[in-house]
């Protein structure tokens, strides 16, 4: 049965079929993610072997590990984009993706993600926000909205949570966007984006855990949390003009900023051959 | 005209005598702005025994050690997280986290945006003189392109951080940043700072004569004043420039101020809550 | 053997001195061990330069009991003047220094000044007392030395300064 | 006072809600921790009563974080806790030398699970003894403890805290994913049933003066805590007996660090903690620890039927270890058989006590299992 | 860089930067090129004392050949950047001190799980905590063991002086590349600050080592199995097409995750302990001197073997039958040579600038009728030929 289904599903030639199924719940925003980046890699005719994959810990980031054929590397918690940071300098010409979570990438994590956006290092993020830490069992992340419910914050959630594509951006970022899983068709492009841009990217994708999430906030169906993020998205041109009163449990959509920087390995290449150049090293 | 009281008045009512002289260099920017700070106190009148001073490691974070208050002298970039737990536990302690650039914002970042996420009840002094000095002058992750350092001998090539636009965007009620020659302004903010519930900065452009200046052909404080007068831009201008005049210059001035309220008022309504929720409170 | 220690405070180019007494040490193909000790404030704290120059191996990895003490601040000298060997040689700035035994010197920093015009030469000024005084190594394989660790371009004003000291030393 | 729990009476749960009640009734009003399995169960227990008790129960951004807000909420004058697993300990190690080295009494629980690295989350192991005693850089000394019933999970914990606040000094829980997630019948006593130890405060302006001094010659300083008018000044780098840095002379830094030691040592009698079983007449012994115990009793039991003079020591306290006592085992007994969830640590200082007085056989099973009690019957029996 | 083929040039590079000969240079200057040499291409580290001096020299002369010197926002970072680059095919170092050493634990347990060569170099200071920044120590000895959490296996080297660190470095990198390990190198802030006169040989002096890589697609299929029987599986670089999964979770032989299966973790973590065990003579390293017919044996390793030696020396001189064992690589610990040794002692004497720590591995070897004598001194300030002799005199 279920190797019929993936017989029959155009993407899964991207797929480790010894690996599967994967280990994400029924409901998960994780497929819809790994199916959009999939698709992504597909629109743009990227050679898997030209691809690295990099996650920390989490569901999120066994979204792409191991599921996704090509190398992947899946680190300890929180530390995926130090990892690649390294793939990166090491491989200039590949494309290096990491996929994990919010838990992962901005709260043990967040420290390399400010400072790899700050570097402008050429890596793509896919940042699967869920407001939750999934596999340790529902406790309370910093993306967590005011007022939730989890293990953690029993009696809801009293921090706000961390604005992660604004973080980014200001960290020097130089593309980040935000979309939701009921955004298909706009995440498959952003991605899309993301990979060809010169420079540190961060596509955020607001994602579904019905399981540790949704039931502990009356939001039990996959479909109820889709409404939900459909119901208060608001595009980044309308977010705007509106206070932050009025954004309060608001997901701000679209792309926030799209801009060249100066990327860091070309820079590194840069400083080391003019080193070279200056100390007569280069072979004449 | 407001009396202000002299530098020795200050030295002697604030500083562990017992610790002097400070291990800091001549012309360093750190004895300034810890000037400043307890200026700051004196004028608002804070009392000396419910305050604590927490720092992480490097040249800024030494400074607890010569202020005559309860400090605790902690890791390397870990300052903020060892003030949350005191600040739970004490509510009634105001906690002022004196830390440099390297400490806060590179081994120390995640700690800094979390703390401005939760709002953290506590006044951060930062010096950012864009550079390790304790341990010898190696490159921070606030230079500006170009800049040397020990481990940049051919000038800095990544990104810097602008310390204060990432505080703003993670959410922190107060943020300003100077230089030290902006003394005035600089102590008023700090006791704006200091006044003000919630997470609250004041960045300070700080002179490293000997280990960043003397690499930068900048070998002397008055050098170094010089080139802040030449990198630093008001706000108020900045803010009709384009963004490629920008480019190498650091903004000054305040960038927030706003009043959400705090982590510990936060959490004793949860407390409140948890209680209401169990049945144990009306 | 001869164990030298070299002692004054952070920005006076204790430390400089050592290296550069130790490569000369080095050039003559000496065994030689050089090492320091500072306090965490780059400038104004203690700052000890130890040298030990042996025609046998050296096993100590430190100053154990110095031959020769120079000291050019007072701190230094507080900080390591019991260690030095009671007939051992105390060599002093005696501007700076006001030692409670025995000991030769000169006041360094002032013919630092009056030599270059620079206080900070003082380090080569000793140094080049010290060599005089002791002809641990050859005053030229110090100038070689100097050639190789000073920034470049300051190469002519140090060893102005070093044969300043040396002279002094000579009389 | 108002428990969110029944006292007095027993209850039937898991390894990780009978620490976090322990830790409640210990007075424990301090809790920063990251989710990981499999101590996130601590973690959550926590969240949900320490809000009831007036306490504080915080997610920090990782594990750093947590160590260093207990250690900070512990100098404003809590009893403080955090839980983690391996990979989460491994990142606390710094803070834990902070806390070592500023004499703050924390409790730490690590809940082993298979390692190295990410390793198996799920299920247990005992890989981290050797970490707990010498994951942090430099010369340090801490308690270790290490549970084997849910029962003892909450016994230790209070005696954690207890010694923590005797001994101004972190200690460390030692549990493991078994007892963690297995359900017991757990007696919950009331307040007044449990000795609760509280760390000293200074008796006078003196003392404060010395926060890290030994004014009455049993090696622990009274701790002049935060927000009393003492302004200690409380540093990680080397400090004379007044907290003042000293971080170039070397007398000083003996000085401290030999009274670190000390403090501890000298207490070795009070602090180390072990159960004999069926020794008297054994020649061949069987020294174990946490879960394994277990096995091992049963182990003994069977052996004994079958005629062999086996007896077994039970280890409560893992650090400071005794190795005298290990050395007098080892006189009495032909043979010492090391069974435990790990390819030989515990292993090491037994033989290390031994001190070649009689052989030491380690028997290692790894990859989440606990042993069988036949397992070790048949490594005996041959 | 040089795993990828381009040896010739790099060859070139070190031959036009490097001439041989002796220079006056800092223990911390003699590890960096030492890497240089052993074909370091990529150093990513973040500044601590007394380790700074290492991450300088990188930063002055990878650029030079080609290489990479990155400073990261924490230590974390920094070993985790290696990891990355090792993965890439590069020889990867970084250097700390111990509170870095402390935070880079979780990910050095990560590089040993998934068999990641690359050098760790711990510039011991005096410790707990921030300690003593500027003084050396010997208190990492067993945190370099232990540190990480989990069953692991790790090999320690331990240099004796800045000579020494030139050549221990480079085979730090060679058994980091033979064993697909990470290897910590056990410095000090004594060595590491410390100026000799330094001989640096002609590039073709050095032998440098090289990872295995796949033979073929089968040995590329399995990144964690052990095709050769040596327990050391080829490393499927990134980059080559050969899709291989990385994780720190416990994996099979073809690296795919299965963290319930005990005998599937049973069967990898017992491999990489055989791994380090069966390969002993890679890595096992010892110095002797008059050990034949020592009464009393001295046992010590990194900066304390030396006026270790200067005492036995003297002791030797004065009659004394005293002799010395300097393990080079300290962990795994030379046990079965110890054990040889300690049958012929009388007394053995362990100095260490620690409270003692590598005795408790020289008292698992001997027998209870030595008399074993820890010699510690703390405080950083090193121990000398005349404190050891006192003690070799005292039991003599």
């Amino acid at each position: 049965m279920a190797k019929e289904i993936y017989s029959t599903y155009p993407m899964v030639k991207y797929l480790r079929k010894e690996a599967l199924p994967t280990a994400l719940c029924p409901g998960c925003g994780g497929g819809t993610v790994l199916n959009a980046f999939a698709n992504a890699v597909d629109g743009l005719k990227l050679d898997p072997k030209d691809l690295v994959v990099v996650s920390g810990i989490g569901c999120s980031a066994w979204i792409a590990s191991p599921y996704f054929l090509a190398d992947t590397l899946h680190t300890t918690h929180g530390r995926a984009i130090a990892f690649a940071t390294g793939v990166k300098v090491g491989l200039p010409d590949k494309k290096v993706v990491v996929i994990s979570g919010d838990g992962d990438l901005a709260s043990i994590g967040g420290n390399h993600l400010i400072h790899a956006a700050r570097r402008n290092i050429d890596i793509t993020v896919i940042l699967v926000n869920n407001f939750i830490y999934g596999m340790t069992g529902g406790q309370v992340a910093p993306t967590t909205p005011f007022g939730a419910k989890t293990t953690t914050s029993p009696y809801r959630n009293i921090e706000h949570p961390l604005n992660i594509s604004e973080t980014v951006a200001a960290a020097g970022a130089s593309y980040v966007a935000r979309w939701t899983t009921a955004h298909v068709y706009q995440l498959i492009e952003s991605i899309k984006k993301a990979i060809q841009v010169k420079g540190f990217s961060l596509v955020e994708v607001v994602s579904q855990c019905p399981v540790q999430f949704g039931r502990r906030n009356k939001m039990k169906e996959p479909a109820e949390m889709l409404r939900w993020f459909l119901k208060n998205s608001v595009p980044v041109s309308k977010a705007k003009n509106m206070s932050p009163e009025e954004l309060e449990g608001k997901f701000v959509i679209g792309e926030f900023v799209n801009r060249q920087r100066p990327e860091f390995t070309e820079e590194l290449n840069k400083l080391i051959d003019e080193v070279q150049e200056q100390f007569g090293l280069k072979e004449v | 005209m407001m009396y202000m009281k002299s530098a020795y008045e200050i030295r002697d009512k604030y500083l562990r005598k017992d610790m002097l002289p400070t291990i800091f260099c001549p012309g360093c920017g750190i004895g300034s702005v810890l000037q400043f700070t307890l200026r700051a106190i004196d004028d608002l009148g804070l009392n000396q025994d419910e305050i604590v001073w927490v720092s992480g490691i490097g040249c800024s974070s030494r400074v607890p050690g010569f202020v005559n208050f309860d400090g605790l002298h902690t890791t390397h970039g870990r300052a903020l997280a060892f003030a949350t737990g005191i600040k739970l536990t004490n509510p009634d302690l105001k906690i002022i986290a004196f830390m440099g650039d390297g400490d806060a914002a590179a081994i120390g970042g995640n700690h800094f945006i979390h703390a401005i996420r939760r709002n953290l009840d506590v006044t951060v002094i930062l010096i950012n003189n864009f550079t390790y000095g304790m341990t010898g002058g190696q490159v921070a992750p606030t230079a500006l392109k170009g800049l040397r350092g020990t481990t940049a001998p051919y000038g800095q090539f990544e990104n810097p951080f602008d310390i204060a636009g990432l505080a703003v965007a993670a959410g922190a009620n107060y943020v300003a940043r100077w230089s030290v020659f902006n003394y005035l302004q600089g102590i008023n903010s700090i006791k704006k700072a200091l006044s003000k519930e919630g997470f609250t900065l004041v960045e300070f452009l700080s002179p490293c004569p000997i280990s960043f200046g003397r690499r930068n052909r900048m070998k002397t404080a008055p050098e170094l004043l010089r080139w802040y007068q030449k990198i630093t831009v008001p706000l108020a201008k900045a803010k009709k420039m384009p963004p490629e005049e920008l480019e190498g210059k650091i903004v000054i001035g305040e960038f927030a101020d706003r009043d959400r309220p705090g982590l510990v008022r936060e959490y004793e309504a949860y407390k409140k809550r948890a209680k209401k929720m169990m049945g144990w409170e009306e | 053997m001869m164990q030298i220690r070299l002692a004054g405070i952070g920005g006076q180019g204790v430390v400089l001195a050592g290296v550069i007494l130790g490569e000369a040490a080095a050039i003559e193909g000496l065994n030689v061990l050089q090492t320091q000790d500072y306090s965490s404030a780059s400038r104004g704290g203690h700052s000890i330069a130890d040298v030990i120059i042996s025609k046998e191996p050296i096993y100590d990895v430190m100053v154990t009991r110095a031959d020769v003490l120079v000291a050019l601040h007072q701190l230094g000298y507080d900080t390591v003047k019991d260690e030095l060997r009671e007939d051992g040689l105390l060599i002093i700035d005696t501007d700076l220094v006001k030692p409670d035994r025995e000991y030769v010197g000169a006041p360094f920093t002032r013919i630092a000044e009056e030599t270059t015009g620079l206080a900070l030469t003082v380090n080569m000024v000793a140094l080049g007392y010290l060599v005089a005084k002791t002809g641990v190594v050859k005053k030229e394989s110090v100038e070689e030395a100097i050639r190789r660790r000073v920034p470049k371009g300051t190469e002519e004003i140090n060893i102005k300064a070093f044969m300043a000291g040396y002279e002094e030393g000579l009389k | 006072m108002r428990y969110p729990f029944p006292v007095g009476k027993s209850d039937f749960i898991q390894g990780d809600e009978a620490i976090a009640r322990a830790a409640i009734l210990a007075g424990c009003r301090f809790y920063a921790g990251y989710p990981i399995t499999p101590a996130s169960e601590i973690f959550e227990a926590m969240a949900l009563y320490m809000p009831l008790v007036d306490g504080v129960s915080i997610q920090m951004e990782d594990e750093i974080a947590s160590i260093a807000a207990i250690i900070g909420a512990s100098w404003a004058g809590a009893k403080a806790m955090t839980a983690t697993s391996g990979p989460g300990f491994s990142l606390m190690m710094e803070n834990l030398g902070y806390a070592i080295m500023t004499e703050t009494p924390i409790v730490v629980v690590d809940v082993q699970r298979g390692g190295p690295s990410t390793g198996q989350p799920t299920l247990a192991a005992q890989g981290d003894i050797m970490q707990a005693i010498w994951g942090t850089h430099g010369d340090h000394m801490l308690i270790v403890l290490s549970p084997s019933t849910v029962q003892e999970a909450f016994d230790f914990t209070i005696r954690a805290f207890n010694l923590a606040e005797k001994y101004r000094t972190p200690v460390v829980l030692l549990t493991d994913a078994e007892i963690a997630h297995m359900r017991e019948r757990v007696y919950i006593p009331s307040p007044e049933e449990i000795e609760l130890v509280e760390r000293k405060l200074p008796a006078s302006e003196e003392e404060a003066k010395l926060p890290f001094g030994d004014p009455h010659g049993d090696g622990v300083p009274p701790m002049p805590i935060f927000g009393r008018g003492y302004r200690t000044y409380v540093t990680g780098l080397t400090h004379d007996e007044r907290g003042r840095p000293r971080t170039v002379d070397a007398e000083v830094h003996e000085k401290l660090i030999t009274r670190i030691f000390r403090k501890i040592l000298d207490h070795k009698d009070e602090i180390i903690s072990y159960e004999e079983f069926m020794l008297d007449d054994a020649d061949v012994a069987i020294v174990s620890t946490g879960i394994v115990s277990r096995s091992a009793i049963r182990a003994v039991k069977i052996l004994r039927e079958r005629g062999v003079k086996a007896g077994m020591v039970k280890i409560n306290t893992i650090w400071p270890f005794d190795f005298d006592y290990i050395e007098q085992l080892a006189e009495r007994v032909g043979k010492i058989y090391v069974p435990e969830m790990n390819l030989g640590q515990l292993y090491h200082l037994v033989k290390e006590g031994a001190n070649g007085k009689a052989e030491v056989e380690l028997i290692a099973k790894i990859g989440g299992e606990v042993h069988t009690p036949m397992e070790i019957v048949e490594r005996v029996v041959g | 860089m040089i795993i990828r083929g381009d040896e010739p040039e790099q060859l070139r590079l070190l031959r036009k930067l490097y001439k041989p000969g002796n220079y006056f240079m800092q223990g911390n200057e003699a590890v960096a090129y030492g890497a240089l040499f052993a074909g370091c291409r990529f150093y990513a580290g973040y500044p601590i004392t007394p380790s700074s001096e290492i991450a300088e020299t990188m930063a002055r002369e990878l650029p030079k050949l080609g290489g990479y010197y990155l400073q990261m926002e924490d230590e974390i970072g920094s070993i985790a950047a290696m990891v990355g680059a090792s993965w890439t095919g590069f020889k990867v170092m970084t250097a700390t001190a111990g509170p870095g050493f402390s935070l880079m634990q979780e990910n050095l347990g990560y590089a040993v799980m998934t068999e990641t060569p690359l050098v760790l170099v711990d510039v011991q200071r005096s410790g707990p905590s921030t300690g003593q920044a500027t003084k050396g120590a010997q208190g990492d000895f067993f945190q370099a063991r232990w540190g990480t959490h989990g069953d692991h296996p790790i090999v320690a080297v331990s240099p004796i002086s800045g000579q020494d660190a030139f050549w221990e470095t480079i085979r730090a990198f060679n058994i980091a590349e033979k064993l697909r390990t990470p290897v910590v190198v056990l410095f000090d802030g004594v060595l590491a600050h410390t100026r000799e006169l330094i001989k640096i040989p002609d590039v073709d002096e050095v032998e440098i080592t090289y990872r295995k890589l796949p033979q073929n697609e089968e040995e590329a299929k399995l990144p964690f199995g052990d095709p050769h029987g040596d327990g050391v599986p080829p490393m499927p670089l990134f980059g080559h097409g050969y899709f291989t999964h990385v994780t720190g979770s416990t994996h099979k032989e073809n690296g795919l995750r299965d963290v319930y299966t005990p005998e599937v973790h049973d069967r990898l973590v017992r491999r990489l302990h055989r791994k380090i065990e069966q390969n002993r003579h890679v890595y096992e390293k010892y110095e002797e001197h008059f050990t034949d017919d020592a009464e009393i044996l001295v046992v010590s390793w990194g900066v304390t073997a030396r006026p270790a030696l200067g005492a036995v020396l003297k002791a030797r001189e004065e009659g004394i039958k005293a002799g010395l064992f300097v393990p080079k690589t300290v962990h795994p610990f030379p046990g079965e040579r110890m054990r040889e040794l300690g049958k012929k002692a009388r007394v053995i004497l362990v100095p260490e600038m620690n409270l003692g720590q590598m005795i408790l591995e020289v008292q698992r070897y001997v027998n209870d009728d030595v008399i074993l004598r820890g010699v510690n001194k703390i405080g950083g300030v090193p121990l000398t030929v005349e404190e050891i002799l006192r003690e070799i005199r005292g039991v003599a």
